[in-house]
């Protein structure tokens, strides 16, 4: 149990770490999206809030549960604007998910990541189709269910993230900054889904 | 890009330290987390009044800290909400009993961050309320989106409130009050050229030399569609006629007229502006009974303006009237 | 040109129908000839006090009319001196039997003119007294040369001639106090950006991204040198450096620390601009009593700063302090 | 003497106001001179101040020496800066050493020229070398001098005027505004000198 606990905290910090940098490498990716719709900063925002998620992975606490709140809490801290509180929440209810869970296997995972994603869309009153994060989030967690390997429930989540970007690029959005384009935000990926994404790759690929 | 700073990284702070060096009468600033409060704070039997959002829109909001309007503001990173933790501790400065209002801009970071902050203070036992400025006619209301913009009505609702709240007013007055602003003020933008966040170092959008925005917010974004340059005369019209049209504004309305600049224009330009806003109003029938002109909303360096219109009472216009005495703000003391 | 303005001819005129909307309780605006005098003006009992020179420095000179400050300004063309008829109208409309100072900024033009205009009213009867502004200390002084620009520190000899008038000094005090004040005041620039004169239509000069125009005045004249773009901090060491060494500014020297924006820079960059000044000063050994961080004094959009430093007198300090009601400038009142 | 005085004031009255045309053509390019070591606004004063003495030309007064101060008066009104007072105290003092001229032959404009030239250089505080007006103005009124007909006195002083303009531009300019350029004003025509040369070639011109 402490081993596999051990075990679980470790991948976790893995992924955190591959996600800080890569987000690090795309932040002027995402702040360029961000800038067509909205107001230029996605990039930056990430960047600082994983920046101080990785900060706090050298001395990481023992379990999965606490540590998905800790990087909720840090990611509240440090983000701001309307993605720190959404991602902050999508940690923390995975946290709170993940009280008891015994091993972060793929059904532990959809578990995790449909609480986090209901977090995220009570947090945000959005849902699919607004052209946000969860338009990311929501196949990646369906995406998630069913009896598989972790490697491969993961990897499916990822492939459903990036389509759920992609798709969200006709879209017009109806919630967050790019609202207020109304029709002029068509034709551009959300930014949201594009690091939601992001995570969820670097997710598959710590898992690979 | 070019700019009067040192490092991208360090703007918001070293703005503030010198807000606290060339203040230190009327405010006091904490870094890290940051904000700015007033210098007495917190002031006994007085109930809080505090915002914030992110920097860039100087003076808002720390330049409105002082007697008689904010008694905190908290500095997010520039175009970015400040984050709960920040909002709890600068309550916290300034909060006594009675409790504290905090006025925020409708913007989905604010609104979440503000909100998370209301619940940690009321967890720690602090009477906190909220009320979303949501004045941008630029933006399509509706309940299936984010809804209006909070913009330059927020510079008329922190004076009225801070007049208000001086004067002795309790929690749930003030409340209604800073509704009541927000229900009878409406505002528009344009931009004649972008701005550059300096953590990215590019402008925020790309306009031809005879383009302008139409319908912009205060953080670079597109505005609702973009348009050929027009006179001074002919975009005041075109700011002002959704602007009548949206509360409406009806005949003999007395209002207050406040035109702003976003940052980049400079005063001449904006005399120009509220000469032809001016004219359209009277024109309208409308009393103008006071008048703001000057740039206290914001975008960085972005040449543009922005018109508010508000229906002013009784109340709101003593409110007004009353002193204050903050860095961008100074009236009767 | 991307401006908010109908025509390059009407800017002045409109601007200043503008400000006339505005500010009804505050001023009374002439056209042809254009001059702003107080609404109370001439005011019994008090020694007028007339200032004047090229429209596009705004709020300077007309936002700083009214209680304890001017009490009559004259704007002329863009960048452009006012005419001796003008200056000649604007001071019979505010002078009584005291008589009235004018402060002059040193330009060949606003000199000349305004020595015509003097000419005139003393022909008039009117007693009338210059006193030139001189105090960029970019320009290198020599009698001969036109000598020194009048920058920022006219409006700090506003403010404090302003207060020492209404508080009943006579033109001789007045004439000795203003070149007091000058005489311990000290100023200089530097430009980000140039701007352009409506009526032109072009920039005043060309600036590569990384260049900017150092020891520039108010007018889009090109500076001293060009030099590569620096921080913020370099750029007001480099600024104060010369300041403090012309006067010279010795330790424990109580002062006046004024940092300008040139119109089209955002006050959060001022803050920067003005923490290293600040700073710089402490190092300096000077008492930094009291500040000014805004645009005052401006050369249309352009972006970039000035830093005034201005050593008190008592009696200096205590007209500074003293109300004033003007559009731009308001405490006490 | 009546009909000399006419033939002046209709003489003065061609120069002024084929004076204004050539200002108003060449107000970009004076302005530009301005740009380069002044304020840029040169052309647009001298255009405003030359579109004010037309508008007088319509009813022009009986004799020279009126004409002239009221071209003064007129300048002094409406150009402003510093080229306002000084061509308006040009004109006036030309005006008052007009008073009692019979006849405005060679020797009529030296003396009317000179006279005018020494008001701007008081007026001014300038001298020759400092890089302004009057080092188009003080070569012209001397090549003035001598006996000859009206038509090549100001043929030799228009001539003399262009001249003494070309030589402003490896100046260091010590008065006025480009003074405050120090060194970085040499190798530009000033403005001034240009619109003085423009002047008594103009004069040159309705003399030919
Ligand atoms: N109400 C919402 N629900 C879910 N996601 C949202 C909502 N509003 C915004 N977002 C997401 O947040 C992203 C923008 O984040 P960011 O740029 O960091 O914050 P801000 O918009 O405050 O500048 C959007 O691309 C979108 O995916
Ligand atoms: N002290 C002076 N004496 C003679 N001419 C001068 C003097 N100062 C300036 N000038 C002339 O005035 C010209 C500039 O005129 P203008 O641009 O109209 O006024 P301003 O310099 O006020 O903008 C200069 O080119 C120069 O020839
Ligand atoms: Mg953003
Ligand atoms: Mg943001
Ligand atoms: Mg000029
Ligand atoms: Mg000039």
């Amino acid at each position: 149990m402490q081993a596999q606990q051990a075990d679980d905290v470790a991948f976790l910090c893995d992924w955190l770490r591959r996600a800080a940098q890569a987000i690090e490498e795309r932040r002027d990716v995402l702040s360029a999206l961000d800038a067509a719709i909205g107001d230029g900063d996605h990039g930056a925002n990430m960047a600082r809030g994983f920046r101080a998620v990785a900060e706090k992975l050298r001395d990481p606490p023992a379990d999965a549960a606490s540590l998905f709140r800790l990087v909720g809490m840090t990611l509240i801290g440090s983000v701001g604007g309307a993605s720190g509180p959404l991602y902050g929440t999508l940690f923390l209810d995975m946290g709170k998910a993940a009280r008891g869970v015994p091993v972060l296997d793929a059904a532990a995972w959809h578990a995790l990541l449909s609480a986090g994603v209901a977090g995220v869309a009570a947090r945000g009153k959005a849902a699919a189709g607004d052209k946000t994060m969860l338009d990311a989030l929501i196949p990646a967690a369906a995406a998630l269910s069913g009896t598989d390997s972790v490697r491969k429930a993961l990897a499916r989540a990822a492939d459903a993230a990036r389509k759920g970007a992609d798709a969200t690029i006709p879209m017009v959005a109806r919630k967050g900054r790019a609202s207020y384009l109304g029709e002029r935000s068509a034709g551009h990926m959300d930014p949201g889904a594009a690091s939601s994404a992001l995570l969820l790759s670097m997710l598959a690929e710590t898992a690979a | 890009m070019k700019k009067l700073i040192n490092a991208p990284e360090q703007v918001v702070t070293e703005a503030l330290q010198g807000m606290a060096a060339a203040y230190p009468d009327l405010l006091k600033v904490n870094l890290d987390p940051d904000f700015i409060i007033r210098a007495d704070a917190p002031v006994p039997g007085k109930t809080a009044l505090v915002s914030g959002g992110g920097s860039g829109h100087e003076p808002m909001h720390g330049g409105f800290v002082g007697l008689g309007m904010l008694d905190a503001a908290c500095p997010g990173a520039v175009f970015t909400s400040p984050t709960p933790d920040q909002i709890l501790a600068a309550t916290r400065a300034v909060t006594g009993p009675l409790g504290a209002l905090h006025i925020v801009k409708n913007y989905t970071g604010d609104v979440m961050n503000f909100e998370m902050a209301a619940e940690l203070a009321k967890e720690d036992g602090i009477p906190v309320e909220s009320v979303l400025i949501d004045d941008d006619v630029a933006v399509t209301d509706s309940l299936y989106t984010a809804g209006r913009r909070g913009v330059g009505g927020t510079v008329l609702a922190e004076k009225i409130c801070g007049g208000a709240a001086e004067a002795g007013a309790d929690l749930p007055s003030l409340v209604r009050l800073c509704r009541e602003v927000n229900a009878n003020v409406r505002s528009m933008g344009a931009a004649l050229t972008p701005c550059t966040v300096p953590q990215s170092g590019r402008p925020s959008f790309e306009l031809a030399g005879n383009e302008i925005e139409f319908g912009i917010g205060i953080h670079g974004e597109p505005g609702r569609r973009r348009i050929p340059l027009e006179s001074a005369d002919r975009i005041a019209e075109m700011l002002m006629a959704p602007i009548l049209a949206d509360l409406p504004f009806r005949r003999n309305d007395p209002v207050l007229l406040f035109v702003n600049g976003l940052g980049g224009t400079p005063l001449i330009e904006l005399y120009i502006v509220y000469r032809a806003a001016h004219r359209i109003a009277a024109a309208h029938g409308l009393q103008i009974v006071r008048s703001l002109v000057g740039s206290y909303i914001t975008s960085l360096e972005m040449a543009g303006t922005s018109i508010t219109l508000l229906r002013l009472t009784e109340d709101m216009l003593r409110h007004w009237d009353a002193p204050c005495l903050t860095p961008a703000l100074r009236w009767g003391a």
